[in-house]
């Protein structure tokens, strides 16, 4: 079983949670077959780490390998994985699931609990459906649609936060960011411009780690920037409303009761005030009306914290944030962990609380809910600002490429490629010899993902003046592909540079003609957020990439 | 001037492993017993009832082992008694470890009574043959007693119980995250319990140093702050065996250090030369405390929670 | 736990309520009980320690029971151990007052300022406060010279050592400490001119491990008598007799504890004065005073020797001992110099009480700390 | 209030119970008479006005150790130096009442109480910067500082304040009658009693009805939290923990200005450690600190009856103190349990509410 909340201690190495309760384990523990089974098992996961590495060092994504490794170590035929992807970024989520495919495939049941329709269809063989305590249907993945499965889950009478996107932008922001950075070095070029409007839910999309924590942390004031400043348009007084990650250890004090977690941030506004002294009674009282009003239950505000459960706690900690008269609300993944309903109430709160005045920034991994109720979407990639564009200009597709790092009017001409009507090959050609090394390796990876891209002089003549390292790589498969025969000396070239990622290019390449494939097996292997756009490229050539494989050996496996 | 100073400092380093012998005891179990998370902080009461167990078994029997083993067991039913108490009922560990304080020097200052200046076999010194003839080292040592040989390889034991072994595994486990460690199989409150018992046992040993090799007969509430001084010791020492000998032999030192000092004559009061011991311990502490300055020092994350 | 200051307020008054339920079910204090109807005096005890040590506390706990013996017909007798020396000391000594007791010793240095507080208040008890320096109507101060002891065992040190290195574990550089180790020092050179003490201070009264530590650091340090003024000399003596050397005692005679190194000692023998005292308060003689006296006056005497003692050093000793006792010497005796040269006494003059009890000075040949104000 | 059961009101009362019988049977195997031990207990320490007098006198440094342990406490920190800012505010004290000797009483006794609480600020000042700006453990530097603490006082004792008409004793002169605290008439229970209670009642206030007191509360609980709400975490450290060393060295300038008249090196048989058992015991509330004071110092206070007596020795009181601390904690596991119970099955019903 693995828990949504992952049960690793984050204090202790990955081997040493690896052994941890596992059944037979001798008085020794550093035993050397042992680690080499620990190390050959892992690596079957797609996880590579040393094995002494602190758990706490690793991303989510493994983390959530390593927990499924524990289960494998201990022998489990049946998995079950409850929200394993719900902390996790989209090319994450491919990494973990894929590695649970595999194991299906190879014979053990994984049970795979999860409210996100695109992996049941994706991942799934057969498909259970509860509602509401009840087993609604079952039935094989290939069988359903999206637009089935979805009613299904959803029910006949669940409301979708509806958009209103009538409503105009206040003319003036109650927050300007000028000339902020994200990173703490003097890298001048991650220097950007925002501003944040009353009356809109701006979202912040990104990739952990890619900058819209740190997006939040400035607005709420946790951080400062290294360059440029924040004008707050309101009081200083006025706080900004703050809806943290990880609202249980950030949020709320489990030992106190309610109504103390409901005033946290204003003991002092004086409604409750007499000088020092805070009216208990008053308060008390206020808070009784406040959870009812939110629909906290239960709404005794003597009760302590620790009796409410994820959703409740939550919709506590948004009445608190809504009500202290904040201009801006920072919302930082308000629906991570919840149930679908309690997440269509918050964002509809949230989207309510906008219309009425205040900014709302919502910081969401979930593209959808972004979509859903954001009026514009700042994206950020590698903590630059992508761009900022309204949420109807936008899909989930293109909004996973500005993730990886392109502008969206490049999104939008690479977005054609699969459509063969030119303007896809035209748009790569031209990218190739653009002066931003990310779009050339952009370029370099579409014609790489596009069979009817066939110009290897053009490739030719760039790989000589390439100068980026990480281009000249994706140049030189380029060529690869066109040209198997000279691509052994070519590559073997940047094997000898960084042999972990390039021999395995090279293997593959030449161990397989499905070019697309290899492509995104590196994708899978790489570990470097800066690159993860690859595996968001993917998404983008999803329909075409499908085609290939077909051709190739069926489903993804 | 080596003349002068070199006995001195072989005095003082060897006063400073005798010295340090008692708290490093003490310090170890209670390492053990954060480790697992549980805070003892009534260990000044276990090593009392360790050093007194260790008198009457000695005063009775004149058998050394036997003492020892009374002190061993009485350190486990303190340190059983706080299991009971902080892990069972989940009571705090705080007020249990302060319950275990008191009791243990009431019961030991009354049962105590008939035993004060009584003559008991006490621990004799032992040279290791071959190994106290190294210059320097040899006297400093190996010119001591059987516990303090019996405490090196503790030393290495309770590392090597930690980090090398599965229920070292366990016990660091159900100090950082019992859910968790629970949640993989591991026995948590059975590991903490464990480890506060052994804990306890290794107070009482402590304790017994002082009675067999000191005082060498039972005194009321002889332990005179040791036992807290190895609670600090062991958040000094970060919850590491290693370090926790390191901190003990260096109080240890300051400690022989303040009394040796006065006879070369040197003139600072020799109350400015008692506050040795602690200044060095805090001035140490600094040091570490900057380069640890994020987070709890290195506490284990779920030390002290029920 | 939860929390709620209703509950917690409930738990404070509920503390309250139960100090006061703790005897409301108690019958009233029977003291008229307790105090003696058939006439006998009583006689009170406190000691700072506990009576068992066989130290300073037990040779007072001696002096009582001596007491008791001597005057069962006359007097009763109490004690009170482990009263720090503190304002503790108060309320201890009107509860003893309370229950009936008219004579009271309150036996440690510390005790005085009280003491003479709660005199002030009961003029009809009488105190006898052992080593003070200040008295009342109705308190006196006693103390024997212990040092003259000291004096005669420092000599059989001296006669002893071979290393000419002599340990002395010491609690507090205080006037009856320093007094033991001038005199001590000066025996032991009387005997021997290349004899040196070597004093470490502890610090503390009764704290057996640093005592031990001390002890053992000395002998590291090529010590081969080792002596002490603390509470319980149990702890350096057993030191001693375990690291194979001798040792000097004080307070009481522990040649049990050191068959082979116990060469002798200073003891105190309070049972004799303790019954003069009693006798003149139960005659109605008694008057206040600050008694001193030395060997003479019999409360201090020296030790049984050890097997170790030669007989010719036993003799020598006992001649010195004589012409102590006959007042025809005394360890402080003009000219004394402290070891910075500095003249404390001329020639030919006889120390007086407040010379005695203000000594903040080392002899020559001691090494050890003593810090100048 | 519901979720509170109805034993759990009546912990302290059970165990107290349980703690008597406990013991009781104890001393009767011991083949004493537990009745006349508790009657002596009882007539000891509140049985007549000058043994509850003097059971009052040992209350005041009490409370304030206690408060000294609670405050900072509250803010989630673990102080155990109650004793070494004892010792810190008494030689704060001692140094006003000899420079001020001169003094008419109105102004000696406020400069000592505020020299006392200097110097208890001070001395708590040191753990409370090196644990909030160095992040080191304040629980061993503070227990580190007592130590120091009463070598310090021994130094100036056997040094530059050492009295000259004590013969080379280890004591400060003797206090000019000015420096002398008001007294009940025919007691020892001096000004400090009044002004132990007023903190402890103002504590109290502050602790449940001020914007402060509600974020200390916060603080203590969820440091993360706090830092979060925008509270100025650091600052609140460093204030708790001088204010708890200026409770404590108000414990000292009650000892050395009412009690002794001058510094002396035994000021305190550990009020510190009472102090923080007491602070514990009650769960650092201001109130419980008092009822609780009260039961130690009448258990010290009642303990010399127990020697005179019945020839018990004193430790007899600490044992009592041991099982009535584990009968506490028992008696708390029960009702604990039981509203655990109850709470369970609240939470179970009010989520099975339909929307």
């Amino acid at each position: 079983m693995v828990y949504q909340k992952l049960s690793l201690i984050l204090t202790l190495t990955v081997f040493e949670n690896l052994l941890l309760g596992s059944i037979g384990t001798p008085f020794l523990i550093r035993d050397h077959k042992r680690r080499k089974d620990a190390s050959l098992l892992l690596e079957a996961q797609g996880l590579q780490v040393d094995l002494d590495t602190l758990v706490s060092e690793l991303t989510l994504a493994q983390r959530q390998l390593l927990e499924i490794g524990k289960l494998l170590w201990r022998n489990a035929r049946i998995l079950i994985l409850d929200e394993p992807t719900s902390q996790l970024a989209p090319h994450e989520i491919d990494e973990v699931l894929r590695t649970t495919r595999k194991l299906a495939n190879a014979g053990r049941t994984v049970l795979l609990i999860t409210h996100k329709i695109d992996e049941v269809l994706r991942f799934a063989d057969s498909v259970t459906v509860l509602r509401g305590g009840e087993a609604i249907a079952t039935a094989h993945a290939r069988d359903l649609t999206r637009a089935e499965l979805g009613r299904l889950i959803v029910g006949p009478l669940q409301a979708v936060p509806s958009v209103d996107t009538a409503r105009a932008l206040a003319s003036v922001p109650v927050a300007s960011l000028r000339s902020v950075s994200l990173t703490n070095g003097s890298d001048r070029t991650g220097v950007f411009d925002l501003d944040v409007y009353g009356g809109e839910v701006l979202g912040i999309a990104g990739v952990s780690g890619n900058g819209p924590e740190d997006l939040a942390q400035l607005l709420v004031g946790s951080r400062k920037s290294a360059t440029g400043e924040i004008q707050f348009h309101f009081g200083v007084d006025v706080p900004v409303a703050h809806i943290p990650a990880d609202s249980r250890r950030m949020g709320a004090v489990d030992t106190l009761p309610l109504s103390r977690n409901v005033f946290l941030r204003e003991f002092d506004s004086p409604r409750l005030c007499i000088g020092p002294f805070v009216r208990l009674d008053v308060m008390r009282n206020e808070a009784a009306s406040r959870l009812k009003a939110y629909g906290v239950r239960p709404s005794n505000p003597d009760l302590l914290a620790a009796a409410l459960s994820g959703g409740n706690l939550q919709k506590l900690i948004i009445a608190r944030e809504m009500s202290c008269g904040a201009s801006l609300l920072v919302a930082e993944n308000p629906t991570a962990g919840l149930d679908p309903a309690s997440a269509g109430d918050i964002l509809q709160r949230l989207k309510l609380f906008a219309r009425e005045g205040p900014a709302v920034v919502l910081v969401s991994a979930d593209l959808s809910e972004l979509l859903a109720i954001s009026d514009r979407v700042a994206v950020f990639s590698g903590k630059r600002l992508i761009g900022v564009e309204r949420s109807e200009n936008l899909t989930a597709d293109s909004l996973g490429m500005m993730m990886g790092g392109i502008r969206l009017d490049i999104v939008q001409q690479l977005t054609n490629i699969g459509t063969n009507d030119g303007q896809g090959l035209e748009a790569i050609r031209r990218l190739l010899t653009s002066a931003n090394w990310w779009e050339r390796r952009v370029a370099a990876q579409a014609a790489l993902l596009c069979p009817d891209f066939q110009e290897d002089a053009l490739i030719d003549s760039l790989y000589i003046t390439e100068q980026h390292e990480e281009v000249r790589v994706w140049l030189a498969l380029l060529q690869a592909r066109m040209r198997p025969a000279g691509a052994e000396i070519l590559l073997s070239e940047h094997a000898e540079r960084s042999p972990e990622v390039y021999l395995e290019v090279v293997r593959r390449l030449l161990g397989t003609t499905d070019n697309i494939k290899f492509g995104r097996e590196l994708a899978y292997r790489s570990e470097n957020p800066t690159s993860l756009w690859e595996a968001v490229l993917y998404r983008t050539g999803a329909a075409l990439w499908d085609n290939l494989s077909v051709a190739s050996g069926g489903r993804p496996s | 001037m080596t003349d002068t100073w070199t006995p001195l400092l072989v005095a003082a380093f060897a006063g400073a492993v005798r010295g340090g012998t008692p708290i490093l005891y003490a310090a170890l179990g209670e390492t053990l017993a954060q480790r697992a998370g549980v805070l003892n902080l009534g260990l000044e009461g276990v090593m009392l009832v360790g050093a007194l167990a260790s008198v009457v078994v000695s005063y009775y029997t004149g058998q050394l082992f036997l003492a020892l083993i009374a002190a061993l067991l009485a350190g486990a039913v303190f340190g059983s008694l706080h299991a009971l108490f902080a892990l069972r009922l989940r009571a705090n560990q705080v007020v249990s470890g302060l319950a275990l304080l008191v009791l243990g020097n009431g019961i030991t200052a009354y049962l105590g009574i008939p035993y004060v200046g009584k003559k008991i076999t006490s621990l004799p010194p032992v040279k290791l043959a071959g190994l106290s003839e190294i210059p320097f080292l040899g006297p400093v040592l190996f010119q001591q007693d059987f516990l303090v040989y019996a405490s090196y390889p503790l030393v290495l034991l309770i590392a090597w119980l930690l980090y090398r072994t599965r229920f070292g595994l366990e016990i660091r486990a159900a100090g950082e995250d019992p859910e968790t460690a629970d949640a993989s199989g591991a026995h948590v409150l059975f590991v903490r319990s464990v480890a506060v018992i052994v804990g306890g046992a290794c107070a009482g040993i402590g304790g017994a140093y002082l009675s067999l090799v000191y005082a060498q007969g039972w005194i009321e509430n002889m332990t005179a702050g040791r036992g807290l001084i190895s609670v600090g010791l062991v958040i000094f020492a970060r919850w590491d065996p290693v370090r926790a000998m390191w901190g003990a032999y260096l109080f240890g030192l300051a400690w022989a250090l303040k009394l040796l000092l006065q006879t070369t004559g040197l003139q600072v009061s020799p109350y400015l030369l008692g506050m040795a011991p602690y200044l060095l311990l805090l001035v140490v502490l600094i040091p570490v405390g900057v380069r640890y300055r994020q987070g709890n020092g290195g506490a284990p994350t779920a030390l002290g929670k029920a | 736990m939860n929390y709620s200051r209703r509950f917690l307020l409930k738990r404070g008054l509920v503390g309250f309520a139960l100090a006061l339920a703790l005897g409301g079910c108690s019958k009233p204090e029977p003291t008229s009980a307790a105090k003696p109807a058939d006439g006998k005096l009583k006689v009170g005890f406190v000691t700072v320690g506990p009576a068992s040590d066989w130290g300073y506390n037990y040779a007072h706990n001696q002096g009582r029971l001596y007491l008791e013996a001597r005057m069962a017909n006359e007097a009763t007798t109490s004690i009170v151990e482990n009263i720090p020396e503190s304002a503790e000391l108060e309320r201890v000594l009107e509860k003893m007052i309370a229950d009936g007791t008219k004579l009271i010793f309150p036996t440690s240095y510390g005790y005085l300022d009280p003491a003479l507080r709660v005199a002030a208040r009961h003029p009809d008890v009488i105190f006898a406060h052992c080593g003070g320096f200040k008295s009342a109507s109705n308190l006196m101060t006693y103390f024997s010279y212990i040092h003259e002891p000291m004096y005669l065992s420092g000599m059989a040190a001296g006669r002893m050592t071979k290393t000419n290195k002599l340990g002395f574990v010491a609690a507090h550089p205080i006037p009856q400490v320093l007094r033991n180790i001038n005199a001590f020092t000066l025996g032991a050179r009387s005997v021997n001119p290349k004899a040196t003490v070597n004093v470490v201070w502890t610090n503390n009264w009764y704290d057996p491990p640093t005592e031990a530590e001390a002890a053992k650091g000395l002998i590291k340090l090529g010590a081969d008598v080792l002596t002490m003024h603390q509470d319980s000399p149990l702890t350096v003596v057993q030191t001693a007799e375990s690291a194979g050397v001798f040792s000097v005692g004080y307070h009481a005679d522990l040649h049990q504890f050191a068959p082979k190194g116990w060469l002798t000692g200073a003891m105190w023998d309070w049972g004799e004065l303790y019954v003069r005292i009693a006798q003149s308060v139960k005659d109605g003689t008694w008057k206040t005073e600050q008694y001193r006296a030395g060997m003479d006056g019999g409360a201090v005497k020296i030790a049984p020797f050890g097997p170790a003692v030669p007989a010719e050093v036993q003799k020598e000793i006992r001649a010195m001992e004589e012409k102590i006792v006959k007042r025809e010497f005394v360890p402080f005796q003009g000219p004394v110099k402290d070891r910075d040269g500095k003249e404390r006494l001329a020639r030919g003059q006889q120390p007086d009480f407040e010379w005695m009890e203000k000594m903040d000075w080392f002899v020559e040949g001691v090494v050890g700390t003593i810090t100048k104000k | 209030m519901n979720y509170i059961g109805l034993s759990k009101r009546s912990v302290p009362f059970v165990a107290s119970v349980a703690a008597l019988l406990l013991l009781g049977l104890g001393l009767k195997l011991l083949g004493r008479s537990p009745w006349s031990v508790y009657s002596g207990l009882f007539a000891g320490s509140l049985g007549s006005r000058f043994a509850i007098a003097e059971t009052l006198v040992a209350t005041i440094p009490i409370i304030f150790c206690a408060l000294a342990t609670a405050v900072p406490r509250w803010a989630g920190l673990i102080s155990v130096g109650a004793e070494g800012a004892l010792y810190a505010g008494a030689v704060g004290a001692t140094y006003a009442a000899l420079q001020f000797s001169h003094w008419p009483s109105v102004a000696l006794v406020p400069s000592m109480l505020l020299l006392a609480a200097c110097a208890g600020a001070v001395w708590a000042a040191v753990p409370a910067l090196l644990r909030v700006f160095l992040g080191i453990n304040e629980t061993i530097v503070t227990l580190l500082g007592n130590y120091v603490a009463v070598l310090l006082v021994e130094y100036l004792v056997h040094g530059v304040w050492q009295d000259p008409a004590s013969y080379s004793w280890p004591q400060s002169a003797a206090f000019v009658a000015s420096a002398e605290l008001p007294r009940w008439p025919g007691t020892r229970v001096h000004l400090g009693l009044a002004v132990a209670i007023l903190a402890a009642l103002l504590l109290w206030v502050l602790r449940s009805r001020t914007v402060l007191g509600l974020r200390l509360e916060i603080t203590g609980s969820n440091p993360t939290a706090a830092n979060y709400a925008g509270y100025p975490v650091r600052k609140y450290q460093l204030l708790v923990m001088v204010v708890g060393g200026i409770l404590a060295a108000m414990a000292g300038w009650g000892q050395v200005a009412a009690i002794e008249g001058r510094l002396r090196s035994a000021l305190s048989p550990g009020y510190g450690y009472s102090g923080f058992l007491v602070a514990w015991m009650a769960r650092h509330h201001p109130l419980g600190i008092l009822g609780f004071s009260l039961l130690l110092a009448a258990m010290l206070t009642g303990s010399d009856n127990l020697q005179l007596r019945q020839q018990l020795p004193a430790a007899m009181v600490n044992i009592f103190q041991g099982i009535l601390l584990f009968c506490l904690l028992g008696a708390e596991y029960i009702a604990d349990r039981q509203t655990t119970k109850m709470q369970v099955a609240h939470r179970g019903h009010e989520e099975e509410v339909p929307q």
